[in-house]
């Protein structure tokens, strides 16, 4: 098992003939992740890399292909249409690796993906691999080893350093997730805390938060009340300054609200290991093995 | 992005909200006239992205034209929270009943955008969600069916007994709502929202803030912003394509993805050094964003050394290496380098930075210690 | 038993204070039916006839009283924010008395009481009347006799025609409702029929339909398929020119369909008793039961 | 309320759809003008609320300017199925690539506005709907999202292969939902939807029914009501909230209720009479409504009987005595009342008529028996 992708995803590339899906396509394709489709208005018909179908439409693309996910790469302005247009194909698993989508735009985009029980992951995140299995998204294929560690992280980049850290101290993951530094995300710490906890190929589980907000908090209490796997956090941050915000929409400190110290903090309170810096996560989840 | 308060309070009245009269003026003559207009009595009133404007002696009320005329010279160039007065909105003094508040955020714990109301207006709002929390009231609106006409009357209700106000409320606080869509918001607030003794309910002070992403595409909201109110090098990061945040460090660092670049501030304070900045070159880069990102940098004389932390994904760690060669083809850069580069098309970056005669580290920890040491001893 | 209302029936009157809400007021009161609250924004906490307490919004009242349903009497203007207030407070059968609602602000409120499993009748209805139980709406209850026939109608006036014909023939009504005249309601016939079929108190069934739409043809396949009771109906607008709106606005002749040729034709196929006229009711009622 | 087409093709140029340039005008030399000034290549067409106005010879072309005069002297002031053509458009001659159909209506099976694209443009869209359904392509929009951008873009597939004509009719799709929703319509279409060979997509023709219910708070689009294009009599109607049809017959009806209305007409017949009209005087009528419905009956000189049939709820019956009572005062009317009034305040009701030396019946048979054989004797 993995969570959420594994060798039956059959996957759509929205914007699959641009700079960026075009490229990572490929380097999905070459990690042995199913991409059945790909979608661009306008070049329905044509074939990408000489093999994967091209639509105009998700309609066409899911109704052609039985495609169940789709990841998106098309620009910020249509990222939101692009959710909404996979959610309407009905495939179960939407990935958004697009950053910058307006925040009233999620508004709108969350409750009609609740309606029809699609999961979202992102937008604003790197996407998620289960090594061995698929790739769906932008985590570099060559970092990743097969595995019983689950790895849920805010941020994209800083995934991969942890998951850099694990594979070459010979520690695998099961499923490595980013879910994004965005306010608002479709979805979160505790749906991934839940979905590791229930997958019998996880051993041991690491979280990366960061600044801002409160879902670190939640999801500490979670993991008190219903994780009897070990879980080992990071909290990006420490040295920020209050009211500015770090890159990520996500990642600002309100008032006195959402500092790393208390996010630390909650942590501790709910027996998470929690890491100094990142090359801590090696001893911190060697410890607990 | 914030507005100043001029700006935000054109966007009610254009939505339909009664505001006070009143216009925005950069010299002290100009705010005579004006003031004159408006019958002498006068409230000046600095124009700064700065909450406490009061305390600090940027609003102040005016008897007469002359007297406007004063206090704008005394507030026109004056400093607040680090911020120069460029401009100064003059409008009439008014009579006030009572004072609300009226303000819609989005929220993150209900994925809905907040409409939020107190009877305790006036005040810092987050003061009294600390203190009296029972006296704010919300509403987290559906985007499906936008602020429905009930929970609007419902919330002004909580704010008026008299159903004129609770009325002329309601609809402002609909329009409001209305503002914040339109504008693409992330935060917009009436505080206070006034009746007056003769039974009339408007915005005495408006604060708009508006969701960077928004901007692309609202042009006309996008024309609004006051580069003069913002730090040089910020402006020129954001034009760029960059997330760039000054600190007061030595250590300049440039990281791809905002994680990763908390993680390297946090390093390089863990190895007892002091980040000069937060910035991340943000996915999907290309090699003139580093120019730019290094041409920023350096332009902070604290910078002692410069750390390159990529690890690449979306970002190519080619792009990135043919963004430095570039960089040190067109300017002389004169702090040391410590350059980390993984991921993907690590092999190709590293062979151009070679070709250069860079070297590159792939382990974090080895970089970020190396130019902590570095920075110390160029200090 | 009767439908949708009974003797457990605690009702809210949105606009209880309006020349209509509080003259219709009075009658249901009179009647017997537990009017618990009024809605008047402005006029909370003045009393209606010195006994029914007034709310300034829905939510209020609710809350205060327990109330189960509502019934609406406020301008068209204000008609479907007062259904969707009443559905946001929770209430299971709202009616609404009040004519004139733009056929767009029902294609908003129809998918709002949706999702919350909420009944409504009308809008452009007179309501319904279970007699010796309850009485929501203006449907004179003088006219009205406790028995074992359910009565549906497109219609107002008419269906007083036509309890007016049964009682003073001898025949009394379990419920009888006015689902209203417009293009888009809440509660359409095939969702009485279903009722009544269900209802161990009903014997026979009266549907009252008129020109416009497919709803009395799809009834009629209803009835065919699914229901047991019979069943007489009558199609007003014989008469009526193709392609005007003949008052209410469900009831125009789009090109041919939609005449009452058709709609007879298809109870006749369905097997129900057609009037030719309103009097034919006490004959053909007689007759099945 | 139906727009005439310059009417709709203004919203929609407002909403930013391409439409043709062109000017309306109602004599001969101003559309002489508007031809020089668009280069003498037009087409005249009349202005009316009635379909087939081409074939009625209601659509010309013209080569030149002097042409198109002569094209307006015929056509203005003709009759195109009883109504006169007082005003023509005057617009440019396109050359045209491609004729497609867009449309929204309000669906009652879905309870949904739905939006109908069909590649068969230019001809009568029920046609295409009876004979070639797999042509029309829908959508049922659900109001809560509004019509999505994929939705559109999906129904431009269906009119177009090029991208960019794709996108242009998307653009044109979502906005026509926007002027739909905005002007309270229950249709809109453009018909024919044109792409030129130049690749512009663009509307030729446009119309607009708004819903009536929502005229009240839409003063624009109600300020577009054309009276003269309606029957006096039905304008006064609606002016006095009756709703009215004339009708062949000589049994004047006044009936309050729409189905019960219907029905007494029904029941004229059956007795062998001829309804003179259809008439509801509403729910919770007052008298005066009473009392212009009488006059409007009553202008009409076929009517030989006027049947009341009065059945109480929100209307109460001594209303509608009062009514007849005050109408008789102010007037003589010269043909019989047969009145049948029951409901609520029946017995008050009777009361009022008694006293001014009327009778009322209370059963709806004997009423229309009685109506049509007055009738009848009077003829």
């Amino acid at each position: 098992m993995s969570i959420f992708i594994d060798e039956k995803t059959k996957l759509v590339v929205q914007g699959i003939t641009g700079r960026d899906g075009s490229f990572h396509s490929s380097q999905m394709i070459e990690y042995g992740t199913q991409v059945v489709a790909g979608v661009t208005p306008g070049k329905g018909g044509q074939k990408f890399e000489d093999k994967v179908p091209v639509f105009n439409t998700m309609a066409e693309a899911v109704e052609a292909t039985g495609a169940n996910a789709s990841v998106i790469y098309v620009p910020a302005t249509f990222a939101a249409d692009a959710i909404i247009e996979a959610g309407d194909a009905d495939v179960a698993l939407i990935v958004c690796i697009t950053e910058g989508l307006p925040v009233q735009d999620m508004t709108r985009v969350i409750p009609f993906l609740a309606e029809r029980n699609i999961r979202l992951i992102g937008p604003n995140c790197p996407g998620l691999i289960s090594p061995g299995k698929s790739k769906v998204g932008i985590i570099p294929a060559t970092i990743c080893a097969e595995g019983r560690v689950g790895l849920v992280s805010r941020s994209g980049t800083l995934t991969y350093e942890i998951v850099h850290q694990l594979t070459t101290s010979g520690i695998g993951q099961s499923t490595c997730i980013g879910i994004g530094g965005d306010p608002i995300i479709g979805t979160n710490f505790i749906d991934c805390l839940e979905a590791f906890q229930a997958d019998d190929e996880t051993d041991a589980i690491v979280m990366m938060g960061e600044i801002g907000g409160t879902d670190e908090q939640k999801a500490a209490e979670y993991v008190a009340a219903n994780v009897t796997k070990p879980v080992v956090g990071f909290i990006a941050g420490q040295t920020a300054p209050p009211g500015r915000r770090m890159g990520h929409a996500g990642a600002i400190i309100s008032g006195s609200a959402g500092t790393a110290a208390e996010k630390m903090e909650a942590f501790r309170k709910a027996g998470i290991g929690v890491m100094e810096r990142p090359a801590d996560v090696v001893k911190l989840i060697k410890e607990r093995l | 992005m914030n507005l100043h308060e001029y700006q935000a309070r054109e966007l009610l009245k254009e939505a339909g909200i009664a505001v006070p009269d009143g216009d925005v003026a950069d010299t002290p003559e100009a705010v005579e006239k004006i003031a004159e207009r408006l019958g002498g009595k006068v409230v000046v009133k600095a124009q700064v992205h700065a909450g406490g404007r009061g305390k600090a002696g940027g609003v102040k009320l005016a008897d007469t034209a002359a007297e406007a005329k004063e206090h704008a010279r005394a507030i026109l160039g004056m400093e607040i929270k680090g911020l120069t007065v460029e401009k100064v909105l003059v409008a009439p003094a008014e009579d006030i009943a009572t004072e609300s508040y009226v303000g819609v955020i989005v929220d993150r714990e209900s994925q809905r955008a907040v409409v939020m109301v107190s009877p305790e207006g006036g005040v810092d709002i987050e003061e009294v969600a600390a203190k009296t929390p029972e006296k704010i009231f919300k509403v987290a609106v559906d985007p499906r069916y936008g602020l429905l006409a009930h929970e609007a009357m419902g919330l002004a209700f909580e704010l008026f007994d008299d159903i004129k106000l609770v009325r002329q409320a309601a609809g402002i606080i609909s329009k409001l709502y209305q503002v914040f869509v339109s504008s693409g918001a992330s935060l917009i607030e009436i505080n206070p929202l006034v009746s007056t003794p003769e039974g009339t309910v408007k915005a005495l002070d408006a604060k708009l803030g508006v969701d960077d992403n928004e901007l692309g595409r609202k042009p006309k909201i996008e024309a609004l912003r006051d580069l003069s109110s913002e730090d040089p090098s910020e402006v020129d990061a954001r034009e760029a394509g960059l997330s760039f945040i000054k600190l007061d460090g030595n250590v300049g660092c440039c990281v791809n993805g905002a994680g990763l670049a908390m993680a390297t501030m946090d390093l390089v304070k863990y190895y007892g050094g002091d980040p000069a900045n937060f910035l991340d070159i943000g996915g999907s880069s290309n090699p003139q964003k580093v120019v730019t990102a290094l041409e920023i940098i350096t332009r902070d004389k604290n910078v002692k050394a410069i750390l390159f932390n990529i690890f690449g994904g979306i970002t190519r760690c080619d792009d990135v290496a043919n963004g430095i060669v570039t960089a040190l083809d067109q300017t002389e850069i004169k702090v040391p380098l410590v350059i980390r580069l993984t991921g993907t098309n690590e092999a190709e970056g590293i062979k151009i930075l070679e070709d250069r005669g860079l070297s590159a580290l792939t382990d974090m920890d080895d970089a970020v210690e190396k130019a902590v040491a570095m920075a110390k001893e160029a200090a």
